[in-house]
């Protein structure tokens, strides 16, 4: 056990997860999706999950959602148990179908604003074509889900999140399917409106250095079933530390410790 | 009071509740009563709907022919106490065949194919019955059901007058069998119901519940006065009626079939049912119905007309 | 992401776990040829859609009403060579002698009037049996109780002919329009509801969940979620449904008749049965036929086009 | 992947691009609390599933035939009551009367025996109509012209009543069970093919093109493919065209009759209901239902329940 | 234009694209995914397409799948025309859902074999569990796909397509799903298979690193609509030169090829 500097009086938590047990059945199969996983989430703080293909993520961040429910622990918003999903907690989900493909691509991103009743139309409009343009998808505005490309299918999705302000904004892999230069604009965008509205944010990646660049705080899980690992602090880096020393440190502990961890299994395969 | 709901079906045996139809003969008749009388007509296809309308209420007066009716009056006896109203007059069943080895229905085969309406309950396979019956002993009245088969009339007569299918006898009524006979060079006459029955008899009865009976008294004497008037002017009138026949059901058969129909001497349009009893009396010997009639006024209202039926 | 691997001395380590691949690596002998590298100046794309001009043959198969035009033409050849052959016109008329049976009945204004008849009631009935439909399979996509009163109730009634509600009908609508439409609504209600639900079910969960996220519950997640999504899955129902409307439709006008010569297509069809006009009969089907033909066309392709198939979700 | 950005110095250029989005990223007053970090060592993990115990209600609940039952209490006890609100056993007999004469039916065996010889025939229509379902949807899947004959076939043909095809019936099968057959295919054939159409046309593109890239072409590509993908619009399909080959089976038996006293059970219900038994009639299309539940519950759910519920594919 | 050091005489090319034009009609709407695109695919050679989100790359693909039919410009296979898709061009799509979902994790690996005629049951079935072996889920090979995370899906198409052992192999961004370390393992059995059975590879992908690592060469196409902005090799390169001076060099070079592309657009909406 390592610790860095504690601080003392800590406010309390906005989104809370105590011994989070996440599990499927699936006929007489059961899989343990996570096991007993706790953190917490403060406002405006941007935690990130991370943790290798198949060990939860979108598992968790679905409870986070209140879209399952998990079998042990429990989650806490505001200090009352989570019942389902609200509008107040929008995500972003890894599946490239999560956009309705009888909208097109401006409906798509109005549409929570009009059914949560957030916005009226026109409002809701500007916004739309607004967050649109930040995606660099302005142009596709009136183009329906299934004429976009993977990726633009993706920032459609993070656009519409983007769009709803939310008090917490869930997002799985949401960059996944983007390529070097359109990710690192996304992760601007992202970071340039959060400056803004500073939502608290919830974050799954596979990426070690998104992870640092995006989160105030790291939640490193372990491979299947996910436990964490470590809770590490990322708030001193941020988009133009990328290379320094320190951010390169944080970056090579982080891999050890995914490293370790899967050692066994790896020297078996190869 | 001062509603009647009735329903016939469809064919030249409703002809007489078409004429006092056409002619507001019910509402003249109610007039004389001092008595709005507001008719409704329904067309319906069955005897089974004509009873479930009948029981549900949303029916006053009923016609089917006498098999259904009697079955009626078995079954509400003692409940809603179903009777006939009175008989639309006297029309002859004939068992028609193309085969011309068939004269009598003793010659009948096991390729023959006899189509009926519902075997084994339509009037017609009754009929049947009732000769097999009298051919070969009552134990035996069911033999030909082996080879009949149901068919409506309208694909048996096609069947009949243009052959090209396995039927080779259909037991109808008109205007089917006339049709069949003047179609088909071939076709023939095996059997007529007046034969088995004992003379000409009623093929089509109205019938009621005895509340309607009891609740409307005036509606009802106004209905069978109407009914009366209606026999007495078809009688008269046979051109005139074959006219109005055609006219109130937009039919397009031919006039002169409908004529020679009205005019034959086998068809009367009279009130008073002939030559029902020994069906009910049959019906009873083979099960069907578990009442035994004691004679026809058993199972008809006491009314004038029915002071003969027989 | 493997970003970290650039610098760290780990990642060089674990590499060549697998030397077999990484000998591979370096061009050698059978390997492919080492080309040159290029790079091109890109002019600023005008992308103008290449033009294509189709064969006559080919452009003349892409057209759909001629193709279903032909389909026809070859159905009413068929007909007329097959009541040529049997030869038994009061079973089946030729389809010359059907068409004329059908212009007659056209010009004189006849079929019209009984087609109207039949059409107007259909759709009431259509109409109530779709809000029935969806009513219940709004409670099935919602509850439990919902979902098994859904299942019973199809597995029960559903093979349930109209026969059998005819003395329920009777006793609660008494005779004319009102029971029609109680048969009618069942010969809706039920194929819809089942198909509608099997689309319902199949609708992606994420797409569910992205509603809920939104606060849709109930009915709002059905009507902006479920129906849209389920939209291909409901087309085959209604379709299916208005089908058996008709079917239903004209067998119910036998029974429950006509009621002061006010009877539809059904009864048009029964009367010149029995008169054995059988030109006229099929002239009455063929009405039947025309009219789902031109509502396939005009309604349901119409419907598909400017939904599904525009949303790519149906090709 | 961003990896390269880590030692391109053109990369932090383009990082301040957007100054407001760095500026807020260094913690400062009002920012989240900075933690300690923590590393926590993991035993190997031995997930052993939760024991979870609920509540009985909430397991009477969960029992899926309990609550079936139920339902069926529920409708039972609603029938008897309209039976004897009503008071009119002719037209709607008890409940209790029903179950008495189907307990009769039953134990004499006539019940049994009509309701074999409908199922048999039912069976085999239903199979016959099965298999040209899916000829015509493999056509339709496969070529266009196959796609216009099932869209302009299905619009003509769907809608007509089985009366309609008596005459056809009569001359080309002559008396007896082909033509009923010819029937009951008429009502199976259409709604299937429709449903199952549907329900290919769904099937996701990139199954079909992943199908595609193993050779699968035609038949095969319909078997090992959109049949199984499109599973859950065919099963539907099925159970409204197992429903509809009862009601026709059960109407046509009326029309069609019955040759020799070899009816099924709609003869069973004709016959009784022109002799006005009517506890009969209600107990022969009790038997209807009693078969329709169990074919539901023991067929289709079976097989809903070991294919697209096991697959994910439907909740 | 730059050029480095020709070779004489290239043998001829298995597949060849020729200024092939790609387009989608959606209703009125003409969209022109790539725009005269040429490149050679070599016998054992490894081709990379890289490029921003968008661009055309999934299009490309499919075109040399066969799935869809140029409007312009043609594909040759062996010299001949492609005219549809064949058992000897295996792709893995972008998608999550080419997995169909009623076969379990083994026979969704067995069934391109068995279709295809390559292997008798009891061989394909062997075949299928050693592959999956290599992608790290043989544990999960009864489960059905709607019982994996994204990331597990995308290594069972992976597993289908390297059990195929094809001429050519199509991948479409098959690793973007994955962390860094399963995708690390990924990348070095895509090579491992490639050594032993030397088929051509096709590998969309739109990260610099990975073009680089798994390409000889690489074709890197411009913004929406996709045209060739160069083709550059990468032979040189594997696993271990990851972060080498050459790496690094030739990593920066197509760095600012895509940069200069998109200044402009970026500026705008920055
Ligand atoms: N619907 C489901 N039914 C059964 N098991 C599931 C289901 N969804 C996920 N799992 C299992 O739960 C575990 C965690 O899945 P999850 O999707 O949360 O992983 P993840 O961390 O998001 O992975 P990835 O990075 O690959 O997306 C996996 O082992 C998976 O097999
Ligand atoms: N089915 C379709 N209908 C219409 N347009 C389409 C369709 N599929 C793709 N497009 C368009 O074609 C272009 C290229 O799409 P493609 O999927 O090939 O991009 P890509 O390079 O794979 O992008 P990504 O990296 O985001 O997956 C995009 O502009 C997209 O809008
Ligand atoms: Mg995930
Ligand atoms: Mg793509």
């Amino acid at each position: 056990m390592q610790s860095h500097e504690p601080t003392a009086a800590t406010p309390a938590p906005l989104l809370r997860a105590e011994g989070v047990s996440l599990e499927y059945t699936a006929g007489e199969r059961v899989v343990r999706a996570t096991h007993r996983v706790s953190f917490d989430l403060h406002p405006a703080e941007r935690l990130v999950l991370l943790g290798p293909s198949g060990c939860g993520k979108s598992s968790l961040l679905k409870a986070l959602g209140g879209f399952i429910a998990p079998v042990e622990g429990r989650i806490t918003l505001d200090g009352r148990r989570i019942t389902g999903p609200g509008p107040q907690r929008v995500m972003v989900f890894q599946e490239f179908d999560q956009l309705p493909p009888w909208k097109t691509v401006l409906h798509n991103v109005m549409f929570p604003l009009l059914a949560s009743g957030q916005a009226p139309r026109a409002e809701a409009e500007r916004r739309a074509l607004r967050v649109l343009e930040q995606v660099g998808l302005a142009s596709f505005a009136h183009a329906h889900p299934h004429m976009l490309s993977g990726g633009m299918k993706q920032r459609v999705a993070i656009a519409r999140a983007l769009a709803m302000q939310p008090r917490i904004l869930l997002m799985d892999e949401p960059f996944a399917a983007l390529d070097a230069l359109t990710r690192r604009r996304m992760q601007q965008e992202l970071l340039a409106l959060w400056a803004q509205v500073r939502c608290s944010l919830v974050f799954v990646t596979h990426s070690i250095e998104e992870a640092l660049v995006v989160g105030h705080r790291i939640v490193l899980l372990s491979p299947h079933p996910g436990r964490v690992r470590a809770e590490l602090n990322a708030h001193a880096f941020d988009l133009e530390s990328v290379g320094s020393p320190a951010f390169q440190a944080q970056a090579q502990r982080i891999h050890h410790l995914l490293f370790e961890e899967t050692a066994q299994p790896e020297a078996a395969t190869a | 009071e001062g509603q009647i709901r009735i329903a016939d079906q469809f064919g030249i045996v409703y002809l007489l509740l078409d004429v006092a139809k056409d002619q507001k003969l019910m509402e003249k008749h109610g007039k004389v009563q001092g008595l709005d009388i507001a008719v409704t007509q329904v067309t319906l296809s069955g005897g089974s709907a004509m009873n479930d309308a009948l029981l549900s209420g949303s029916l006053d007066i009923a016609a089917a022919g006498v098999g259904p009716m009697l079955t009626l009056w078995d079954r509400t006896r003692g409940r809603q106490n179903v009777r006939g109203v009175a008989s639309l007059g006297n029309f002859p069943y004939y068992l028609v065949s193309t085969n011309p080895a068939v004269k009598t229905i003793a010659d009948f085969s096991e390729k023959d194919r006899i189509a009926l309406p519902a075997v084994g309950v339509s009037v017609q396979s009754r009929i049947l019955q009732m000769a097999a019956a009298k051919t070969w002993g009552d134990a035996q009245h069911a033999k030909l059901d082996k080879i009949s088969v149901t068919l409506p009339h309208p694909e048996a007569a096609a069947a009949i007058s243009k052959g090209g299918t396995e039927i080779t006898a259909h037991f109808a009524n008109p205007p089917f069998q006339e049709q069949e006979l003047a179609a088909n060079p071939a076709a023939h006459v095996v059997l007529k119901s007046y034969d088995v029955l004992g003379g000409p008899a009623s093929a089509t009865v109205l019938y009621t519940t005895e509340k309607f009976r009891s609740d409307n008294p005036k509606t009802y004497r106004a209905f069978t006065a109407a009914l009366a008037e209606a026999a007495q002017w078809i009688a008269a009138n046979p051109e005139a009626a074959a006219e109005l026949f055609i006219r109130v059901n937009k039919s397009k058969v031919e006039r002169k079939l409908v004529l020679d129909i009205v005019k034959s001497p086998e068809v009367q349009f009279k009130l008073t049912p002939q030559n029902t009893f020994a069906l009910a009396d049959f019906m009873h010997r083979v099960g069907a119905i578990k009442n035994k009639p004691a004679s026809a006024r058993d199972y008809f209202f006491d009314d004038p007309h029915n002071a003969g039926a027989n | 992401m493997s970003a970290v691997f650039t610098s760290l001395p780990g990642t060089a380590l674990r590499a060549d776990a697998r030397t077999s691949g990484s000998e591979a690596l370096h061009p050698a002998a059978g390997e492919p040829p080492v080309k040159a590298e290029v790079e091109f100046e890109l002019a600023p794309c005008t992308a103008t859609p290449v033009e294509r001009a189709l064969p006559w043959t080919r452009r003349l198969l892409d057209n759909a009403p001629l193709r279903r035009a032909a389909i026809l033409a070859a159905l009413a050849l068929v007909w007329e060579l097959l009541a040529r052959w049997t030869d038994n016109d009061l079973l089946l008329p030729t389809f010359a002698a059907t068409a004329r049976a059908f212009a007659a009945g056209f010009l004189s204004g006849e079929l019209l009037e009984k087609a109207a008849i039949s059409l107007s009631l259909l759709l009431q009935g259509y109409v109530l049996g779709i809000a029935a439909a969806f009513a219940l399979t709004a409670l099935a996509a919602s509850t439990r109780l919902g979902r098994d009163l859904l299942s019973t109730l199809t597995a029960m009634f559903n093979p349930l002919p109209a026969i059998a509600l005819l003395p329920l009908a009777l006793l609660w609508f008494g005779l004319g329009a009102q029971s029609l439409l109680f048969v009618l609504v069942h010969a809706v209600l039920w194929p819809l509801a089942l198909a509608t639900h099997a689309g319902f079910q199949n609708v992606p969960e994420v797409l569910r969940m992205a509603g809920r996220n939104y606060g849709l519950t109930g009915l709002r997640l059905v009507v902006h979620i479920l129906i849209p999504s389920a939209l291909p899955a409901i087309l085959s129902g209604l379709r299916i449904a208005w089908a058996f409307a008709w079917r239903t439709l004209i067998a119910a006008e036998l029974v429950f008749g006509a009621t002061s010569g006010q009877g539809g297509l059904g009864w048009y069809i029964f009367q010149n049965r029995n008169e054995l006009y059988t030109d006229r009969v099929f002239a009455g089907l063929a009405c039947v036929i025309v009219i789902g033909l031109a509502i396939e066309n005009l309604v349901f392709a119409t419907l598909e086009r400017i939904t599904v198939r525009r949303w790519g979700v149906q090709r």
